[in-house]
Order: structure tokens, then sequence, then C-alpha cells
């Protein structure tokens, strides 16, 4: 018996709460629905309808409100958050009744799949006690059946040991096995709606697609309506049958995802369809050319790393974090590093730049030996060599002014007279595309692209060679993350910058890298041309990896073929 | 006739501007009593005609009146008047005792958290060495090792204060040192004592101010009971603490306790909403 | 695990002892550092009519001019016997004194600690079934407000409604039951607000978890919401501030000792200091320090056998940090 | 006074009360706790003493049931009481009285049991003659030995107990005396209860009653505040309340309890001046001093009529005080004149100033006194009035005994408290001769007053020494070494109606020997 029959020959679906439906009447229906946290209101007359056993697909740039609508529909606001309008669930409106009117619906009728699964679960309570609590709207009244019921549920969605994960503690298991527990927790009642909120976003590209296949099979097989929220639109577009997009909390456009897709009507829609990297990996070809060009005519490396080896001492046991390791980068291009978390990415970024020292081997940067030296020594190498941190949220010192922090490194470095100093911090802000009003305010009044441009002014108002980014975008919207890419390939083309680029997401190094290589457990298991490694990848890793692109429907599948350089 | 005309509007606009600072009403209160105390300290004989060393003592324990706010005490002199010259000299012995130990606990943490290693061992059994003995036992002992006056009470206020902030210091310091902004000015260029002074120090700080806010009104409290059991200024001094302590004496006439009891409880209260207020909004 | 545990306990342990030596020798120091003893002093009353000579002659046959380092070696080494000495003042063994005033502290700090947990486990438990506006409003200003009235002015107010007024219980037997329940409620009051602030912190940042908001969204009404969920994780935390709680307990007796007119450790300490008894000081402190590092050494043992996330490295604690940090270490700054 | 106003009949026997008071001292080694003021009220039950002072100061047979002296005074001879006993059983007999004597002479110093520091230096020896006669030896003439013998320090202990070492005496329930009580219980700092001995049959016969106490039992229960002594005895919770709160006292009076404000022998409250000191060397200002001070005011404000106005420097009621009055008389005028004739000059802000020096006088409050602030703080304002700037500062017990000293040089004036029970010594105490306290800083520069000192200790009977202590006091008022400010009451007893029949002695302590409680 496969595990799947088990399951539908166990559970009878769960009509008690609409006996007999009319077909008519969709499973959800959100109709003028404005939510307001305190005076501010962050959506504003959202309508849309989502039919039985259809999915839908709610996307936006982070704080659009996708969230927001969510918890709306499932009483979930957080205290200070009020919602108008009218929610129908199966054609009972449920945003105007009682608490206890509404309770029997929660995981009954609608069940919820959290975004962050870390922080889904209470950690002081094992698992099984809290399976209990789902497991108990069965109306099984025998313990032992609902635990046998709870242990297929988690074989079913993928988990191995269920019985191991019943028995632990929440930070006993992986964010992917604590994910797939969510969603078995949140099936296990058979829900008629399924409301998943970025289910996916904190986790790595290759548990993200079997998170994903699980909820688009677990839809199709129980017929449960999914709500799916998410800010990635190549996602949305491969798992939804309809799309709302949405922009401060107003919708921007809604229909089909095939229509909506291949022909969007709104600006913002269009933008967005613009910005995903997975769906134009060639947008700025243009801009790497000159790059493409130093790479043919095979410059001297500006960048040497050899036989680099570095292990950790983690409870008494080592851990190779970075294993014999070797590239080299030639001056003018963009050398990318990508794997899955933990594969020894930012390891290698910190040993480029000194901050760790290698166990063995060696790595040298525009002809300087980086290993072995003294921090004293590493501030000359710092001079042409800058990093950019992953998260601009936590990169920059929030009580000094923009101003300041542009200027830090001049001054340190004691370089010019102080008007020439002020007038590179102008010029290197202008050069990532901010103006002069921002100068004296704070990272806490800005948007997070906005920091990571001042991050990135930062590294260059010292006139590097060599520009390191540790997933500069990671913790972006695409939107924003394309302005940066924009601004990073135009300084290259101008300034003739070397980078390294460390990213998880392959559709964007596509874009903008001239060579690749590819982290796995510490090594590189295959490097090569952008071209090589995209059209022509050569070991399974690399192949695993790139079937993870979520690719937007059939229609990016053609555009991959496509040959580029 | 213009002050009935324009009050209504200057006051929608001092609500409207504090709505748009947005602090709630009751912490608006809070920087009242705060404003009241400190413009009592700064100039007392602003708010009150009478002497407050001085009284008429065939007008002794009389009760509170249009006359004597508070009644006046066993001298016959102006209740109301010596809480609001004994102001100066609480909200002050506050502040030192706030300062000693935000500076010296601070200093501490400072130097614990950022420097590590033996420095950080040293210091932080010095530090459970302070916490170890009860704040107020140990405010009992410093002052009676100094000697018994207000002043002297504020120093061993603050004294038993400094393990606190030792305390909060240092995990701030250790949280903001392992921040990644640090790294970031590291590799800008910075030098360990910038680093130190310009990044660390600002950001400890931070936590270190609502904590100071606190610490003011428990200091005052600290103080006061201190007086209580007879460590404050001699006469003709009129600390609260001390006003209370000498009321106790005499409680057939209540208000000699519960004016200037009211008047702490008050001003602590305060201090204690503003601190709050001040974590929620950093 | 099991030897990460031991190696983890007898790392604290041996802390433990360093600090409780430590807090022997600091208040050796700070009361050496005084001019005069209470020797001299009493022998100066001029009441006793001692000439300066007779006083030295004194001060020399009980080798109290001897210096101050070598007295402190004398006493640190009696100290590890666990001799204690004689009280200065009353010459008797500072033992007997000790025991004979801990009894009635002990039981005055068990019954402030129970009611401070009792009243702060039903002002905070309390705050999640009251309607937000009105009720909880209410109750989370209970916390700010204990902690602003001076605990005298507590101790002054029960006695005289309770005492007096009332007739509850005769001011002049302090140890009946109902004065030492008053004097322990005007004891506990300051204590439980701390915990009450520790308590609600924790809450509204544990239902502020997403976890909470999953749980309800799989029916979970805030009954069982708040007795499966938030009770043991919002609680796990109060068992750090306890031992805090405990030292404040002993300082706080001092005030409380004295206003009630309680005999026991606290009054002990008054009349020690006000005599600057250097012997019966550094007893106290000492006791004060073995039962704080003591408090502590348990809540630290106990804490990872409960709490399932924290684990033992090397010796040390390390605990994922849920609850505001800086609440809680505000909140564990004095009270008198 | 002394006040057994008792309804003929037998007293009815039995009965408990409770005795609030403020403090139960330190130690209780005897000799190091007898002259404790607080301390004093429970050895008056435990223990006998020789002779009786009574509250006039009329010494009479106790234990000692007569004596004679020598001549010179130099030795004594006692004879005493047959029958009496300690309560462990041992005789209080010749060799008793010797041991006791030896103590209060030597102490045991090594073992920290002091002198008792009042008992005449003089001493030389004791001896049992027999086991009722003791005669004691001086190497100087001591008129004030007998005196002293009925002074709070002089109480008589078991010869078993003084063999003790210090540790156990220093436990009150190891302690045996001969007195009417012995201790039932006791805990430090807290109570002492006392009960009655059942054999006991030798009180004083001053008091006109030797046979056993009448009340069962006597608990001294320590309660540190004023107000709440007072409330537990209004409310009925206690019978005695011991220093209450002057304030209150004419309220209480109203409420039908008793106010028992027995006076000591000894000197009146006030001031020792430092004649070293500027500007208190020149006796204008002095005299200023004397005659700025309101004392009706303070009586007024600080206390109730209960309180005495000052006549002399030493008490009313002490044989040979002389009155006064009108040299302490209120006159600011007076005042005024002296200081401006002596150059003092009111400037700004009303405080005089001579050769850009302000007027000042500190005050440090007698911690021992409850009302010292109080007064001192009516003082400062009586003497600003006069542009005299007053501070005055509180010490605690332990700091006032390090810094504030007779004639210490940051001490303008001492603020006195002290009883004695012969007005033969005072004179002594005010110069430095033969460790005298030199109470004015004069040394021995004031002929005057050496010479009246040197004929008051020499004169062999009351009839010679009495005209010279008026002199004394004349002299000493009039050059303003001393100020004095009220008549001290430093015993204050608030006590229910229902008790009755107490005895006050020469230094003010209530004794329960003769009390009766009613229903
Ligand atoms: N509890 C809250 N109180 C006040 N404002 C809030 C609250 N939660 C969210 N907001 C605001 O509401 C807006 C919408 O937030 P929401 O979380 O719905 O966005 P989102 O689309 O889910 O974003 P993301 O992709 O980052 O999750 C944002 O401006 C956010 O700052
Ligand atoms: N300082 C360190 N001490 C111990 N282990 C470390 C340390 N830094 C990294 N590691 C370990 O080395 C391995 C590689 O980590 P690294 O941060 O380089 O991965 P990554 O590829 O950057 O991952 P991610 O995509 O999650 O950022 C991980 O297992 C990590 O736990
Ligand atoms: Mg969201
Ligand atoms: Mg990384």
């Amino acid at each position: 018996m496969a595990p799947q029959d088990r399951l539908t020959a166990t559970f009878t679906r769960a009509d008690r709460v609409a006996p007999t439906p009319l077909r008519s009447i969709p499973q959800l229906r959100v109709d003028g629905l404005s939510v307001s946290y305190g005076p501010h209101e962050v959506v504003t007359n959202v309508s849309f309808e989502l039919g039985r056993g259809e999915s839908l697909a709610l996307i936006g740039e982070s704080g659009s409100g996708k969230s927001t609508i969510a918890r709306a529909v499932l009483r979930l606001l957080p205290s200070g958050g009020h919602a108008t309008g009218r929610v129908a669930f199966d054609g009972q409106e449920v945003l105007g009744i009682s608490e206890r009117g509404f309770r029997p619906l929660r995981g009954r009728a609608i069940g919820f799949v959290p975004q962050d699964p870390a922080n889904s679960l209470n950690p002081v309570r094992t698992i099984g006690a809290q399976a209990q609590e789902a497991a108990a709207l069965l109306d099984e009244p025998d313990k032992a059946i609902r635990k046998q019921l709870i242990l297929e549920t988690f074989a079913q969605v993928g988990l191995d040991t269920p019985l191991r994960v019943y028995d632990s503690y929440p930070h006993q298991l992986s964010g992917g096995m604590l994910q797939r527990v969510l969603i078995g927790l949140a099936i296990l009642p058979r829900p008629a709606l399924l409301v998943a909120d970025e289910p996916t976003s904190a986790l790595d590209v290759t548990i993200q697609k079997r998170i994903l296949d699980l909820l688009t099979r677990l839809q199709h097989d129980l017929k449960i309506s999914l709500l799916l929220i998410t800010h990635d639109l190549a996602i949305a577009a491969e798992r939804a049958d309809s799309l709302v997009v949405l922009k401060d909390g107003v919708i921007q456009e809604a229909g089909r995802t095939a229509s909506v897709f291949s022909s969007p009507a709104s600006a913002y829609a269009k933008k967005l369809r613009a910005d995903v990297p997975a769906l134009n990996p060639d947008r700025y070809a243009a801009l790497r050319d000159t790059g493409f060009r130093s790479l043919k005519t095979g410059q001297a490396p500006k960048i040497e790393v050899s036989a680099v080896t570095k292990t950790f001492t983690v409870d008494g046991k080592a851990l190779t974090a970075v294993d014999d390791l070797s590239f080299s980068v030639p001056a003018g291009t963009t050398h990318a590093l990508v794997g899955e978390s933990g594969s020894g990415k930012t390891t290698t970024v910190r040993l480029l730049l000194g901050l760790e020292g290698p166990d063995t081997g060696s790595i040298s940067v525009a002809g300087e030996q980086i290993t072995g030296r003294s921090p004293e020594a590493l501030r000359t190498v710092w001079r042409h060599l800058q990093l950019v941190y992953q998260n601009p949220f936590t990169s920059l010192d929030p009580t000094w002014t923009i101003e300041r922090l542009v200027r830090e490194p001049l001054d340190r470095f004691k370089i010019g007279t102080r008007k020439e100093r002020d007038e590179r911090v102008r010029e290197a802000l202008a050069n990532v595309g901010l103006g002069e009003h921002l100068l004296s305010r704070k990272p806490g009044a800005l948007s997070g692209g906005q920091r990571q441009r001042v991050a990135i002014a930062r590294s260059l108002v010292l006139k590097p060679d060599v520009i390191v980014l540790d997933e500069p975008t990671s913790a972006l919207d695409v939107s924003v993350q394309a302005g940066i890419v924009e601004v990073l390939l135009s300084l290259q083309a101008t300034l003739g910058l070397t980078y390294v680029f460390v990213s998880h997401d392959l559709a964007l190094v596509r874009q903008l890298a001239h060579t690749v290589s590819v982290m796995h457990r510490g090594r590189i298991v295959e490097h090569g041309t952008v071209a090589d490694i995209f059209d022509n990848p050569q070991q399974p890793y690399t192949r695993s990896l790139l079937a993870s692109i979520p690719s937007g429907g059939n229609d990016v599948a053609h555009m991959r073929t496509r040959a580029f350089g | 006739m213009t002050a009935v005309s324009v009050s209504p509007a200057s006051r929608i606009t001092a609500i409207s501007r504090l709505t748009a600072l947005r602090v709630p009403p009751t912490v608006a209160l809070a920087f009242a009593v705060i404003l009241i105390v400190i413009a009592w300290s700064l100039a007392p004989s602003l708010f009150t005609s009478h002497d407050p060393a001085s009284g008429v003592p065939a007008d002794k324990l009389l009760s509170p009146s249009a006359a004597h706010w508070f009644g006046t005490d066993h001298l016959g002199r102006d209740l109301y008047t010596r809480v609001v010259y004994g102001t100066a000299s609480s909200v002050t012995s506050a502040l030192i005792a706030v300062v000693i130990a935000a500076v010296a606990g601070g200093l501490i943490g400072l130097l614990a958290g950022f420097l590590g290693g033996w420095v950080d061992i040293v210091l932080a059994r010095l530090v459970d060495v302070l916490l170890a003995i009860p704040n107020f036992l140990l405010a009992v002992i410093v002052v009676t090792a100094i000697g018994f006056d207000t002043t002297n009470a504020a120093v061993a206020t603050g004294v038993s204060a400094v393990a606190v902030f030792a305390r909060v210091m240092r995990s701030e310091v250790i949280k903001t040192r392992q921040a990644v902004f640090v790294e970031a000015s590291f590799l800008m260029g910075g030098s360990r004592w910038h680093i130190l002074l310009r990044h660390v120090l600002p950001n400890a700080s931070r936590s270190v101010l609502p904590l100071a806010v606190l610490q003011f009104g428990l200091s005052i409290l600290v103080i006061a009971s201190l007086a209580f059991l007879g460590y404050g200024d001699p006469p003709p001094a009129s600390d609260w603490g001390l006003l209370i302590s000498i009321g106790k004496d005499y409680l057939k006439w209540p208000w000699l306790v519960y004016a200037p009891a009211f008047v702490t409880i008050a001003t602590v209260l305060s201090a204690n909403r503003i601190s709050r207020w001040l974590r929620k909004t950093d | 695990m099991r030897s990460a545990y031991l190696s983890y306990a007898a790392k604290r342990f041996a802390q433990a002892v360093v600090v409780i030596l430590l807090a022997y020798v600091f208040t050796f120091v700070v009361v050496s550092i005084l001019p005069g003893d209470p020797i001299t002093n009493v022998l100066r009353d001029p009441q006793n009519g001692f000439s300066e000579d007779q006083i030295k002659e004194i001060i020399a046959a009980q080798g109290l001019d001897r210096p101050i380092p070598i007295q402190l070696w004398a006493s640190l080494s009696n100290f590890m016997t666990g001799d204690l000495g004689l009280s200065m003042r009353s010459n008797r063994p500072v033992t007997t004194l000790i025991a004979e005033v801990l009894p009635s502290t002990l039981i005055l700090a068990s019954a402030a600690f129970a009611i401070a947990l009792l009243l702060a486990a039903t002002i905070a438990y309390g705050t999640q079934f009251l309607p937000k506006r009105f009720g909880q409003g209410l109750l989370r200003g209970f916390p700010s407000l204990f902690l602003s009235v001076p605990n005298f002015v507590i101790g002054l107010v029960l006695i005289h409604i309770f005492g007096f007024q009332l007739g509850f219980f005769r001011v002049i037997a302090p140890d009946s039951f109902w004065a030492t329940f008053f004097a322990a409620v005007a004891l506990g009051i300051p204590i439980s607000a701390r915990i009450t602030e520790v308590l609600i912190a924790n809450l509204d940042n544990e239902s502020e978890q997403e976890y909470a908001a999953v749980a309800r969204s799989r029916g979970l009404g805030q009954m069982r919401l708040f007795a499966k969920h938030l009770l043991k994780p919002s609680s796990l935390p109060v068992i750090t501030v306890i031992a805090l709680a405990i030292g404040e307990l002993l300082g706080g007796s001092l005030i409380t000792e004295t206003v009630f007119g309680r005999t026991g450790i606290g009054s002990l300490v008054q009349r020690s200091v006000s005599t600057q008894d250097l012997p019966v000081l550094q007893a106290v402190v000492s006791l004060a320090a073995v039962v704080f590092v003591l408090v502590n050494l348990i809540a630290d043992l106990v804490y990872p056998l409960l709490d399932p996330r924290v684990k033992l490295i090397g010796g040390r604690k390390v605990r994922p940090t849920t609850a505001d940090e800086s609440s809680t270490n505000l909140s564990q700054a004095v009270t008198p | 006074g002394l006040s057994p106003a008792r309804s003929a009949g037998a007293p009815p026997s039995g009965g408990d009360i409770t005795f609030l008071i403020d403090s139960l001292g330190s130690t209780w080694i005897p000799n190091n706790s007898a002259i404790s003021s607080f301390q004093g009220h429970i050895w008056g039950h435990v223990t006998d003493k020789l002779v009786y002072v009574d509250a006039d100061g009329k010494v009479s047979p106790w234990i000692a049931e007569s004596w004679e002296q020598n001549g010179e005074a130099t030795q004594f001879t006692l004879r005493l009481k047959k029958g009496v006993t300690f309560s462990d059983g041992t005789p209080l007999d010749a060799s008793a009285v010797v041991a006791n004597l030896d103590i209060w002479h030597a102490g045991r110093r090594n073992e920290g049991i002091n002198p008792i520091g009042l008992f005449p230096k003089t001493y030389d020896h004791a001896e049992a003659v027999d086991a009722a006669t003791v005669k004691v030896v001086f190497k100087a003439p001591t008129l004030g030995f007998i005196p002293t013998l009925g002074y709070h320090g002089s109480i008589l202990i078991s010869p078993k107990t003084i063999a003790q070492p210090a540790a156990q005496q220093a436990d009150l329930a190891k302690t045996s005396g001969s007195g009417p009580y012995v201790v039932a219980s006791w805990k430090e700092g807290d109570f002492v209860k006392l009960v009655k001995r059942k054999d006991y049959n030798w009180g004083p016969a001053a008091v006109a009653h030797t046979g056993p106490a009448y009340l069962n039992s006597i608990t001294y229960k320590l309660v540190t505040e004023p107000s709440l002594r007072v409330a537990a005895v209004q409310s009925g919770q206690a019978d005695v309340a011991y220093s209450p709160s002057p304030q209150e006292l004419k309220s209480l009076k109203e409420a039908g309890f008793t106010i028992a404000t027995p006076r000591y022998l000894g000197f009146v409250n006030g001031l020792a001046i430092n004649t070293k000191l500027e500007p208190y060397n020149d006796v204008k200002v002095r005299q200023a001093l004397q005659a700025g001070i309101n004392r009706k005011e303070i009586i007024d404000t600080v206390y109730t009529p209960d309180w005495k106005l000052a006549t002399s420097f030493i008490q009313s009621n002490v044989p040979g005080a002389t009155d006064h009055s009108e040299l302490l008389a209120y006159n600011p005028g007076k005042a005024e004149k002296l200081l401006d004739e002596a150059g003092w000059i009111k400037g700004a802000g009303g405080i005089r100033t001579k050769d850009g020096k302000q007027l000042s006088l500190t005050l440090h409050s007698n911690p021992y006194l409850a009302t010292a602030k109080s007064i001192d703080e009516l003082i400062a304002q009586q003497l600003g009035k006069l542009g005299w700037k007053v501070t005055i500062r509180a010490y605690d017990v332990v700091t006032f005994g390090e810094k504030v000293r007779f004639g210490g040089p940051a001490v303008p004036a001492y603020e006195v408290t002290r009883s004695f029970i012969d007005a033969g010594t005072v004179a002594s105490i005010l110069t430095d001769a033969n460790n005298g306290e030199n109470w004015f800083n004069l040394g021995d520069s004031d002929k005057k007053l050496n010479e009246l000192r040197d004929k008051i200790a020499g004169a062999a009977s009351f009839g010679i020494r009495n005209p010279l202590l008026d002199q004394l006091q004349t002299y000493v008022l009039e050059q303003g070494y001393f100020i004095p400010r009220t008549q001290i009451v430093q015993r204050i007893y608030v006590q229910s109606p229902k008790l009755k029949g107490e005895v006050y002695n020469g230094i003010a302590y209530a004794s329960y020997y003769t009390a009766t409680i009613g229903e």
C-alpha cells in the first residue's frame, strides 16, 4: 500500500462545516478588504476569489501587505491590526463573526502553513505534543490511533523517520524537516483551504523545490484550495492557477496565471516580470561584454586562490568548511561562488579577505599575498579589497549618519583633505544612484535597497580594485535587486572592477557573472564560464541545483535552452 | 480674553504634536511630573513663599489647608515648602547615584565585554561579588563606611547599582562587538580604539539610557530608604526620604508621611514610565 | 551530555566558592576603612569615664591594634574553618546570634516570596484573560506602581490599617500569623513587581511568537493556548529572576523588619552596622552571598534540565535568547 | 517623684505587663552594660544595689544596712543585710560584695570586660571583715563613694556569674542577680522576659515594700518606632511605652494615660562651650548666646509643660542646685547689644561678621536624645534672627563618639546630657585636673574655677560644700561657659491607667517592683 493510499483510506473529507456546498460558491471570497495597523492603512480595498481545489498566489514586494491579507483571512492579525470588508469562506461571512463562532473553522476547515519554520513550533514542547493538537480536530477519541494518523501524515509529507520526529523538540530538526512537519499538521485535519505564507522562503533552493512539489501534489490529491503567498514571481507562475499582484496594499493586477504572466497589463507587473532574473537571463548582456572581452584576452588573474583548506572545531569535532579550494579571477571580471547553504561560500570570502587564516594553501589578491599577514599589514590590502555584506540591515552602524558611514574608510585610511573626502563621498553616493539629501540620515531611515547601496558606496569610496559581495541581494526584493545589479555592472564596465560574487541564486549568477565555481561541502565540484556551467552541467549536483530554479512555467524552459555569450 | 481664545487652539496643536511624536498620554503626564520636579529643584523659591528652614512654632502640626497645602510639621514649617526645597537634594542625589553606577558600571562592562579574556574573568568575579551582596545591604554597609549624609547615601546607592550596569553593558558590548558593522568598520581600516569608542560604545549605551532612567527612580527609593533608617542629611535638610522618616514619628498627623510619600511615588512612577517608553521606542 | 553537565556544575561550583570568599574579604575591607571601631567608641562614651590610656590598653588586650592585613588573614582563616568569631557588640558567638534570628527571617522571606509569586502569577496570568482595553491596562499598571512605592511606606500603611484600625494583629507581637503575613506582603510587593514584569514581558513576547499564531490557527482557544503553549516558556526565565529576588528579600528585610519590629537578619544587620560590628556584618554578607550563589547555582543547574533548548558546550551554558534580554536585565535592577 | 499611692490593704498580686522600649542595648556583660540607659531598666529589676538613691537624691540603706566612713573619707565600712541570696543560690555576703567591687574597679580587660568607668579611680582594695562586713579602702578622700553605690553602674552580680568568661556573661539568661525578678527568657534585639522571684524579701526600705514583687512578669519588648510604641499602649496591646514623642503627650494625657516624666539627677541638657575656639573665646559672645536662646519656646514647641525650664546647669532636683533663672532669661536685645559691643556687625543676609568672618555656630545633635535635632533646628532659628549662622551636624552614635568631643577643634559647643549622683563630682569634671574632662577647654587657666573645684573636692561636709556649689553655678552661667537649654527628662513613660504603684529612682528608672495592675 502506497503511503498515499493509506492516507486516503483512513480519512474522509471534513465536510462538517458546509454540508451541502453549492458548486457556484467559491471556497474563499475576499471583498473590499482593508486592513490598518493603528492609524496606518496597509491593505486597501482588496478583492479576489479562490475556487474549490484551485490555487491562487498573492505576490508582491516586501511590505506590500501579503501576510497581512493572509492573517486577516485567518483572523490572526497581531494586536493593533484591524480589518474591514468581507471575507466569505464557503459562502459564510467570517470576518464579522465572534471568535467563538470562528474557532471551529480553524484547522478543520482552514489550515495555515507559516513562513518561518524555525519559530512556528513551540520550542519547549515536543513535536508530538503539538501534533496531537492538530489531531484533536479529527474527532478520533483513541489517542493511539491519533498518533498513528500523525505518523502516517509525517510519512506522507516525506519525513523518513516519523517516530523520531514525533519525539523530537523543534530545535532538534532542520528547517526543511520543520516545514514538512508544519505542512503535515496543517493538512492532517483535511482542511478545505490551505493558506501558505511564503512556505519556502527560509529554505534552501533544493529543499524549496521539494516542499513546493509536495504542496502542489497535496492540493491535487486532496482537492485542497491553496492560497499561496510569495514574493517570487517565478514560483507563483509555476505553482498557481491565478495570480494577484500587490503593491503597497493595493491590487495592481489579477487574473489567470498564464494571461498575467505572458501579457502583464499593469506597469508594475511588467516591471516585476522584467526584474526576475530567472525570466531574463540576458538582461545585462551589454554591460557584461567588457568583462567577457577581458576574459578572452586572458589577462593576468587579479585573484589567485590555490589549494586552500580551512577546518573548524565544533563540539570537539573537526569540520572542514573549505577543502582544497583553488580558483582564479581575471581582472575586470565577475567570479561567482554558488552552492547550497553551508557549502563554504562565506568561509571562502573570509579567507579571501584575511579575516580568517587558512590551514593550508595560499591566497593572493592583486599580486599581494593575503595569508600570514598581521592585521596591520592587512589594512594596506583592504585599501584595494573591499567586502559588501549579505545583510544591509546589520552591516551599517545604526547610530551613524550616512555621510559619516561612507566617509569612515577615507578617515581611517587618511585619504585626501577634508574637502576631497567630502567630494569623494558625494561621488560614491552618486555612483550608486543615491542623492545628497540622504547624507544626514541614519540607516534606520532608509529602505533595504538604499542601505545596500550605501554599503556598496562605502566600499567604492576607497576606489578598490576588487569587491567581494557575499549574497548582497538575498535580503532584498527582486526589483531592488535589479537596481543594485545594474549599479554593480555599470561600475564594473566603467571602472574595470573585479568582483567575487557569492550567491545561492543561480538565475542571478547567470545574469551577471562571467565565471562560476559550484561549491559543495567545501569543495569546488565544477567550474567554468557561465555558459559552460548553465548549458552543459557535468556534475549531478550542479544539475540538481539548476533543476530547482523556479522556471515560471514552460515559458522559461525554452528560454533556458537558448544559447548565449 | 485673548488667553481664552488662544489656549484651546494651542492645546490642540500641542496634543497633535504629541500624537505626531507618538507619545502616549501617560508618558506625557510622566514627563510633566518630571518637569515640575526639575523646576522645583532649580528654582524652589518660585513655587512657594515660605521659608523651608524656619517656621512659626505656634503653627505646628496644622493639617493641610489652602495656606499650607501639605500642612505644617512639628516645628510649624510649611510641609509643601519643605518638599519643594528638598527636591534639589533628592534629585541631585539620585542623579549622583545614577552617574556613579552608569559610569563605573559602564566602564567595567565595556572593558570586560570588549577586552574579554582574563580582564573579563577578573571583572566578572568582581561584578559577581557585588551582585551576590544584596543591593540594599551593600548600600547600607558602604554608607556606614563613608559616613552618614545624603551625598554619601547617594554614593552608596550608586555603588550598589554598579553591578547591574556592568552586566547590561557587558552583554550589550558583546552583542555589539559581534555585530557585522563592527567587522565592516575593521575592514574599512578602523583601529580597535576607533571601533570601541565610535561603534561599540554608542551602540551599547543605547540600552543603558532606559536603564539609567529606571535607576534614577529606584535610586530615589533607595536613598529614601537609607534616610528612613537614619543615614541621611542632618536638619534642616528636607529630602523626601528624610521628610517621610521624620513624619513616621508623628503618625498621628499622617500627612507628614503621605505628602512626601506621594511626591516620591509620583516621581518614581514617572521615571519608570519614561524608562519603559524609551525601551519600547528604541 | 552527562559529562558536559558535570563539568559545567563543577565549574560553576568553583566560581561560587571564589565569590563567597571575595564577598567576605570585600566586607572586611569596606568596614575596615571606617575611622574608629565599635570598641573604642563604646569606651569613649563619657558616661564610662575612661582615660585615653585605659582605652588603648583595652584595645591592645584584644588584639585590635594589629595591622589590618594581619587581622584580615586571621579572620579569613577562622572563617574557612567555620569559626565566625564573637560579636564585638554583644560579645556573643556570631553563630549563636545568627542562629537566633535566622528562623524568623526565613519564615518572613519564604512567606514574602510565596506571596510575591502568587501575586505575580495572578497579575501576569490575569492579563491573558482580561479584555485588552480595560482590565489589562489596569493589571499592567500594577508592577510599575508596586516598584514606585517605598516599601517602608507600604509597611507603615499596613500596620496602621491592619494593626491598629482593624486590629488584625498585635503590633508588639510581630511573630504572630497576621503580623508575619502583612510584613511578608510589604516585603513581597516590590519583589512581585519584578517577577510580574518579567512574566508579562515573556508572555507578551511568547504570544507574539509565530508559534502562538500557528497554534491558534489549529483551533486552540485562549485558555488552552495559554496553558499548553505560553505558560511554560514564559515562566521558565523567571527561575533566573528568583535568584535575584532572594537577594532583594534579604535587603528588603532590613527595612521590613525595622518597620514591623521583627527580630531577624535585617534587624541584626541594622544593629551591627550602627556599631560597626565587623564579625557579624561579615558573617551576614557571606551568608547572603552563599544563599545568592547557591540559589543561582541551583537555578543554573536546573534550567538545562527544564528547557530542552539549553545546551551545555564546553562547560558553558548556551541558550538561544528568546525573551527580550534587555528587558529582563532591566528588571533585575535594584529595589530597596 | 516617689508615688506609691496605694489604697490600704494587701495590693493585688499577679498580672503581667509589657514594657515597650526603643533599644535593648548591645552586650549584656554586666559591667559593660550596666550604665546603658536602656539595659538599666532590666538590671534594676534583676539586681539590687548596696544603697538606694531616691528621686530627690537621698541615699538610704538597701543591701548595705548601714555604713561608716573615716574622717578623711578614705575608708568605708559596709554592714550587709543577712539572708540575701542570688538567684543561683549563692549568698550575697561580704566576699560577694568584694568580688563585685573588684570587678567594677578593674574589669577583666583582656577578656573584654571593662571596668565601671565612674567607679572611683581612687579605689585601693576591699576586704571581707566577716560574712556581713566589708571594709573598702581608698587611696584618696572619696566623698562620692556611697552615692556611687546607688548609681546604675553598681549592680550586684553573683560571684559565679562574675567568674564566667565574657562570652558566657554576654548571655543574659546565665547571669544571676539578687533582684526581685529573674530572667525567664530573652532574645537579642527582641525582648527580655522577667518573672518574679518568690523568695525575694530584701527590697529597699525607701519604697515601703520588702517582700516579693506583685506583678508576675515584666516583658521588655523592643519596638523602635516611637509612634508604634505609643499606639500599642493606646490600643491596649502593651502597658508601658518608653520614650514617646513629646508631641503626643498632651493628647495621651487627655485620653487618660499616665505620663511620667521623672527627672534624673545630673546636668541639664545644654551646651558646654569650647572657650579656645573663635569667637567663643570672647565672653561677650558667650553671654549673647546665653541671652539669645528662648528656652520657653523650646519647651512650648518641642516639649510639653512636663518639661521644666532650666534654672542652672544642673537639674533643680539635685541636692545643692540653686535657682539662677535670671541669668537664663531670654533677652534678644541684650544679646544684640553684646554682639555689637564685641564687634560683630550685622551684614548682608542678616548675618553678623567681624574681620570678614561670619558669626557661626556648629551644633552636633546628640544622637542619644530623640528631640535633639528639633531643638537644634529651633535654636538655629532663634539665633538666626540675631545674626548667627548656625549649622547642624547629625552623626550616628559611632561617628558622634568618634568626632565630637569636649573642646574638639571643630566643636564649639558640646551638647551635654549626663546624669550624676553627687553634685560634688561636678566641679572636677569641668577642668583637666585629675583626668577631668575639661569641658570648656580652659585647662587650668581659669583661676576662679580652679579654686572652686579644689574647695568643693576638699569639702568634708555638705554644709561647707553647698555655698561653694552655688558660687560655681553662678560663675559658670555668668561666664557663658555652659548654655543650658532645658531640664532634661531623658526618660518618658506612657503608661496604661490600669498599671499603678511604680517607683522612680534617682536616675529616673521606673521600678515595677512595687507596681500592681488592675482590670
Ligand atoms: N504588527 C504590525 N504593526 C504595524 N504595522 C505592521 C505590522 N505588521 C506589518 N505591518 C506593516 O504592514 C505592511 C504590510 O506588512 P506585511 O507583513 O503584510 O507585508 P508582506 O507583504 O507580507 O511583506 P514580506 O514580504 O516582507 O513578508 C508593512 O508596511 C508593515 O510594516
Ligand atoms: N567560525 C566558525 N566556526 C565553526 N564553524 C564554522 C565557522 N564558520 C563557518 N562554519 C561552518 O562551516 C561550514 C560552511 O559555512 P559557510 O558560512 O562558509 O557556508 P555558506 O556557504 O556561506 O552558507 P550560507 O549559504 O548559509 O551562508 C558550515 O557548516 C558552518 O557551520
Ligand atoms: Mg510577509
Ligand atoms: Mg554565507
